[in-house]
């Protein structure tokens, strides 16, 4: 294998690369030295509290902020006049009319979901901050709250936002092959209403921002925890009244993020006004009910499917009118209700699609791109379909799935929707999981079990986790949108003494990214990971970054060691050039080994150090024409194209990992509880770097997906109060709610990579998935038909009921 | 506002002193008037175990106990874990198997297991899985957690500090 | 001294008050700590009785030996409740002052006919289990009593005990609690049987239907059975996302056969 | 939330009619007022304890008599905020002529709670709303007889 993929431009040894090494961050982090946001002081520091709207929709109409600034210790209070005088309305993405959409970052005017900031008090601790949140007057004139996409679009709907007209902020047809043929030519079309419900990421570390303002140069620090900061920059830059150049952007040590502090945008500006108008350094600290609250929940989306099939299972073509639930503002949407686009016919080779996307507001949270964004709800619907096709035809769906999925040899596959899937063999996968959970002898059980009362179900399901995003399928949002491709900076350098040193502009936050750069370079320059020093963090004056960086879309080992192996090569080729000079032999004839430059077979050779005082100090010496100095930069640019805007096809992302999951399960059918009694995961990422990481991310993402499916959800009263408001009532699964998840590995290169690397970390939550169809398996006796991704107890025991009624 | 009042305590074996006000929370006390950022905070409620510490042999949820509860009282939190820069067999356990990602939970984890072994040496994977149950992680899905368990269980029995 | 200080709040472990405190859901105007109060951890037997002290943790209540001997039940439901941290830390006493239906230990001290020692400015008095519990996060104590002492009976021999809840997590609150107790006498009849519910009310309830049907019977499961279907009558649950009250009143009959079928097991000779 | 109630007053109509249109009668009634402010006829503000237990939040209401029409029938809506919450009450109250010279009171509530009671409040809410609601229009009938 490693052959295969060697890098042709620079001989990587395969030393480190592939190596499970211990993580080099994980050292601080055990011994309480890690340094979270929350953890930096800073002379003078005021502590921020947020008032916040208990009112799903209401007109804002009078705020008094008289007593509070009253209160001994208040110095700042920020409300919307302040904001209206420190920012315009941030861009949006979308086509008239929802162009129109006015978002600040705090209610103007109007508030538009319960949790909505209203205003944010700067005082000398605390608890003083939050006295006087209660001291703040806030006159509301409530409005009718609408709180489903369905609701929303009825004509006398009440509006979330006037200004634009409508609740329907983005509506396209997306129509690929001859779908009406393929109905067409259908022995049976099946069709489903399904619901795929809004749970979040919920990392340990809530948001945080630390503002401060230096007065002596002007210059604005944000501290944040923010995991793609520097793509978020261009809304900062775009509607905050403050010169860009003076704004550095730093995140310390991030406690996890799954895409939900991708939003926390309006929290770094919010706080910064504060910190202007107090003219001191302001620390906010997000508690938990604010960030369970103020949204950054996953897309909740609605699915009317039909599926049009052969007797024998063969899946011709699929149509889906999908209604994505967006919140109260679109922030990152409607990219989520686009993003099916990378993973269109999941791992399945129907070429027949019509997408129907509608993204809706409504008076909840804002939605944020969660673990597995925008794809997830796509392939768990697709997932839904294919086993409502098994059932329906009385195929087992296992076989089904089978039978449609693309085959290795049609690697690379292109979509319907212009995607090309690189690599991977779905059908060994899945064969191979099922054999960990020992499906055959659960299958002959089963029966028995049935007849015992006892409802064990099995479950499998595959999807991709599709890495590396080309920012140019927003065109399909809207054609005038200007980003595209995807794009990573990384810097190196070798001081004087010969120590090598990288920086890359990541926002790590679990990823070990430390780790991984060091064990590419150190295999680059023949040292070891010890020798390589990653810079930690990231710091917008320290970091080469574009306007792609940070860490989301599971991308950073193509992407961001794309950058890293760059820069290795052009360092390595100046360091390769003065030791040449230096040991009088050709470039070509030189090996790196040991912290020394040799000329290979012999026992000549110049330490690093001596390359490096040469190139820093000792400059005269230095051959013709070579600068002094050994530092490096390199920006990686993916070999995207624009999208075709006729045909509405884009190649979406650039690898495709993918996991196959098995479990069984047993349905408790007196109280509805479904316990999980094995799980088994596949993972082909292509080459992992660090096997122990890749292992660490397939857990990770597992557990997201068993939470998702049996415990997290964020739930509203008909009122539009969050009920799920504390971990009391959104259940953030335990030691003793996840089982034991077995994992095993397939590793299929991906040629589109130097390393034959892949994205990894979405995991796609395939658990969804895979519970879904193992509780309808158990259940099937009783005929039911799972149609919500989300099912606890009461809502399996109702099934079950009403399933026994109609028996 | 009620005035402050000075609290003495042995935190990592050390006796400190600092002032809090009555309504001050422990765990507030430990990261900003003692400086020790290790222990960390997640929730509101008491649920999320990132604020673990020891408090007089026991392991407690620091967020859940005010300041004045803890005049007088023994404290170890994760700073305190590592001797002369040795690592404790559990931190070793923690790194060896790759038992934590973004690492905000960790100490809690860390400081749940120290109690957990200080009074079940030999735990099963269920005594495990039980005594970790108030420490929520996001990253790991427990797998790795639990294995550190083991392997930290195993290092103490071969006598490891 | 709580004269003293009206709106005094007594902190007896504080896991449930100082969360609430933390979500300024309550905001006493005192606060007073008794947890240093020397002497109040103990558990002991004397004349028939369990006498467990006021600040004995739920961790203790669990690990006791003579509680797990004489009065496993109470241990069953100090084990369940929030987790080890939690436990390390409440008490039986806060957690009985507390007062929440859905709290765990509450059911089963009910259950067991327990009793409470209060102290007040006039001197003691002995509260039973069944006066204990008035309203939600409200006892029959005044605001100038605490409690100091802690009693449940020591079982019976032919008795078997059971506390099961049903809930989304382990650690979690109650969707449905059932404390089950059940004396058989010499020719394997029952006895005496006591039943309480928790979540199905503003405070924890007996289920006195289910006691009469069951009582000088032989528990067959077909009488389990038949008995756990009135487990629903006089409850009044209340609704919230993991239950709503109609769900829970199936539950309470569920989860009534079932901790009844697990006491009966559980009857040594 | 929904509540509704009937019952009967041993009073007349128009005695009935008389007491319940006067702020101070009805304020006296809501659950532990702290403060009565009578801003006219049909307008008060009153500052009121409320809750389940130790746990209590202070509310400042206001109140408006709306919809007036001797003796028969009376609405009263308040709107009242505290503890990071808002509370909006309207209720409705119909009088009638009992054959035995007394008066039946049906009355009905709506009442919506937002902020931090109605998110982690949930399992306790209805019940306390309930209570607190039935005590006021009980304590309205023990003022009329007694």
């Amino acid at each position: 294998m490693a052959e295969a993929i060697l890098s042709k431009e620079i001989p990587v040894l395969r030393k480190w690369v592939g190596t499970p090494i211990k993580a080099k961050e994980a050292l601080r982090l055990i011994t309480g030295g890690g340094r979270f946001v929350d953890d930096i002081k800073i002379p003078g520091m005021l502590y921020a509290a947020l008032l916040r709207s208990p009112y799903a929709h209401a007109k804002i109409k009078r705020i008094d902020t008289s007593k509070a600034e009253k209160l001994p210790g208040v110095v700042a209070i920020v409300t919307q006049e302040d904001v209206l005088k420190w920012c315009k309305p941030y861009p949006q993405i979308v086509p008239p009319p929802a162009d129109k959409l006015l978002d600040y970052p705090i209610a103007v005017g109007k508030v538009r979901f319960a949790g909505e900031p209203v205003a944010a008090v700067a005082a000398t601790d605390r608890a003083i901050a939050e006295d006087a949140c209660e001291l703040i007057e806030v006159e509301y004139e409530p409005l009718p709250p609408v709180l489903d996409a369905e609701e929303a679009l009825k004509p006398d709907a009440p509006l979330v936002h006037e200004e634009v007209g409508t609740n329907l902020v983005w509506h396209e047809v997306f129509d690929y092959g001859d779908v009406d043929k393929a109905f067409a030519e259908a022995d049976k079309v099946i069709s489903l209403k399904l619901h795929h419900h809004r749970y979040g990421g919920a990392p340990t570390e809530t948001h945080a921002v630390v503002a401060d303002y230096d007065k002596g140069t002007g210059v604005l620090t944000i501290y944040c925890n923010n995991q793609m900061p520097m793509f978020c920059m261009a809304l900062i830059g775009l509607s905050f009244n403050f010169p860009t150049d003076k704004i550095r952007i730093i995140t310390p040590d991030i406690g996890g993020g799954f895409g939900s502090k991708i939003l926390s945008y309006t929290y770094m500006m919010l706080i910064s006004i504060l910190a202007l108008k107090a003219g001191r350094a302001v620390k906010w600290m997000e508690d938990r009910r604010e960030y369970l609250a103020a949204g950054t929940h996953c897309n909740e989306a609605t699915f009317y499917v039909e599926a049009a099939v052969k007797k024998d299972g063969t899946i011709l073509g699929i149509k889906a009118r999908t209604l994505h639930d967006v919140g109260a503002y679109l922030r990152y949407e409607p990219v989520g209700a686009l993003l099916w686009i990378q993973v269109s016919s999941g791992p399945y080779r129907f070429k027949n699609l019509r997408m129907d996307v509608n993204a809706v507001v409504t008076n909840k949270g804002p939605v944020a791109p969660i673990r597995g964004y925008g794809r997830i709800q796509h392939l768990w619907m697709l997932e839904r379909t294919v086993e409502q096709v098994a059932r329906q035809l009385g195929l087992d769906p296992v076989e089904v799935k089978l039978k449609n999925y693309i085959r290795p040899e049609e690697m690379p596959y292109v979509t319907p929707s212009g995607a090309t899937y690189d690599s991977g063999d779905y059908l060994t996968a899945l064969k191979k999981a099922l054999q960990m959970i020992k499906y055959e002898e659960w299958k002959k059980k089963q029966k028995e079990l049935w007849e015992q009362g006892r409802y064990i179900g099995i479950g499998a399901a595959l999807f991709q986790d599709s890495g590396t995003n080309n920012f140019a399928q927003v065109r399909l949002i809207y054609k005038n949108n200007p980003f595209s491709g995807q794009s990573r900076m990384a810097e190196m350098w070798m001081d004087e003494f010969g120590r090598i040193i990288v920086a890359v502009g990541s926002n790590p936050h679990g990823q070990c990214h430390e780790t991984v750069v060091s064990q590419v370079v150190a295999d680059v320059f023949g040292v070891t990971p010890d020798d390589v020093f990653v810079v930690p963090g990231f710091d917008s004056w320290v970091h080469g970054w574009t306007g792609h960086s940070g860490s989301y879309a599971s991308q950073f080992a193509v992407s961001g060691i794309g950058a890293v192996l760059g820069a290795a090569k052009r360092l390595r080729e100046k360091i390769a050039t003065i030791a040449a000079h230096m040991l009088k032999a050709k470039p070509e004839e030189l090996e790196f080994k040991d912290g020394k430059v040799w000329v290979k077979g012999t026992d000549r050779a110049v330490a690093f150090w001596q390359v490096a005082n040469l190139a820093y100090r000792n400059v005269l010496e230095l051959p013709e024409g070579v600068e002094p100095g050994l530092r490096v930069i390199y920006s990686w640019k993916a070999p995207f194209k624009l999208p075709d805007l006729e045909k509405k096809t884009v190649n979406a992302t650039l690898t495709y990992s993918y996991q196959a999951h098995a479990c069984v399960v047993e349905v408790d059918p007196e109280t509805g509880k479904v316990k999980i009694l094995d799980y088994a995961v596949v993972d082909d990422c292509g080459v992992p770097i660090n096997p122990a990481v890749v292992e660490g991310q397939v857990h990770g993402s597992t557990m997201n997906g068993i939470a998702a499916a049996l415990f997290e959800e964020y739930v509203y009263s008909k009122d539009g109060q969050l009920l799920s408001s504390t971990f009391m009532d959104y259940l953030f699964p335990t030691t003793l709610e996840i089982p034991d998840i077995k994992v095993d590995h397939m590793i299929t290169p991906s040629p589109f990579t130097e390393l034959g690397t892949k994205g990894v970390g979405e995991g796609s939550l395939v658990p969804l998935g895979a519970i879904a169809g193992a509780i309808e398996d158990a259940l099937s006796p009783l005929g039911v038909v799972i149609t919500d991704s989300h099912n606890p107890p009461e809502r399996i025991y109702r099934m079950i009921r009403e399933a026994q009624k109609r028996k | 506002m009620v005035e402050k009042r000075k609290i003495k305590l042995k935190v990592n074996g050390v006796e400190m002193e600092g002032e809090a006000e009555p309504r001050t929370l422990l765990v507030h006390f430990i990261r900003d008037t003692l400086g020790l950022t290790g222990t960390h905070i997640g929730c509101d409620t008491g649920h999320c175990g990132c604020c673990t510490i020891i408090m007089n042999g026991v392991s407690v949820k620091s967020c859940m106990i005010l300041a004045y509860q803890a005049e007088g009282a023994e404290i170890l939190t994760v700073e305190g874990l590592a001797k002369d820069g040795k690592l404790h067999p559990i931190q070793e356990a923690f790194w060896e198997n790759h038992a934590l990602q973004c690492g905000y939970c960790t100490p809690g984890q860390i400081m749940s297991t120290f109690f957990l072994l200080s009074r079940n040496p030999k735990p099963t994977e269920e005594e495990i899985r039980r005594g970790l149950e108030g420490n929520y992680c996001r990253c790991t899905g427990y797998v790795n957690i639990v294995k550190a368990v083991k392997a930290a269980a195993e290092k103490m029995a071969k006598g490891g500090s | 001294m709580l004269d003293k200080y009206e709106e005094s709040k007594v902190l007896a472990g504080g896991q449930s008050l100082v969360a609430l405190m933390k979500l300024r859901l309550a905001s006493p105007k005192y606060v007073v700590d008794i947890t240093r109060i020397p002497g109040l951890s103990y558990v002991k037997e004397e004349g028939g009785k369990l006498l467990i002290g006021a600040l004995t943790t739920h961790d203790a209540v669990e690990n006791s030996p003579l509680i797990r001997q004489k009065c496993p039940i109470l241990s069953e439901a100090a084990s369940r409740i929030g987790d080890q941290q939690i436990r390390n830390r409440g008490t039986i006493a806060g957690t009985l002052c507390h007062a929440d239906p859905s709290a765990d230990v509450p059911t089963a001290f009910l259950a067991l006919g327990g009793e409470v020692v209060a102290v007040g400015p006039g001197g003691e008095r002995v509260i039973r289990a069944s006066d204990f519990f008035v309203d939600f996060f409200t006892t029959a104590l005044n605001p100038n009593e605490v409690v100091r002492e802690v009693r449940v009976p020591v079982l019976p021999p032919k008795t078997g005990s059971a506390y099961v809840k049903h809930a989304r997590r382990e650690g979690d609150f109650a969707i449905v609690a059932v404390a089950a107790i059940v004396t058989l006498d010499e020719y394997g009849l029952c006895k005496s049987a006591s039943i309480a519910l928790g979540s199905v009310g503003p405070t924890p309830l007996r289920a006195v239907e289910v006691e009469k049907a069951l009582v000088g019977k032989k528990l067959t499961d077909d009488v389990i059975v038949a008995a756990s279907e009135l487990a629903d009558r006089g409850i009044s649950p209340p609704s919230d996302i993991h239950g709503s009250a109609e769900y829970r009143a199936e539950m309470a009959k569920v989860f009534t056969k079932r901790a009844l079928r697990l006491a009966l097991s559980r009857i040594g000779g | 939330m929904h509540f509704e109630g009937t019952f009967d007053i041993k009073a007349p109509r128009q005695k009935v009619w008389e007491f319940i249109s006067v702020p101070n009668n009805v304020a006296k009634c809501l659950p532990d007022l702290q403060k009565l402010e009578v801003l006219a006829a049909d307008h008060f503000k009153a500052t009121v304890k409320a809750g389940v237990g130790f746990v209590k939040g202070t509310f400042n209401f206001e109140f408006r008599m709306l919809d007036m029409q001797p003796p028969t029938h009376a609405k009263l809506s308040g709107h009242g905020s505290g503890t990071g919450s808002t509370v909006d009450l309207d209720t409705a109250i119909d009088l009638s002529d009992l054959p035995d010279g007394g008066t039946r009171m049906a009355w009905k509530a709506d009442a919506k709670v937002g902020g931090l009671i109605a998110s982690v409040g949930q399992r306790l809410l209805e019940g306390a709303a309930q209570k607190i609601v039935g005590n006021l229009f009980a304590c309205l009938k023990k003022q009329l007889e007694g």
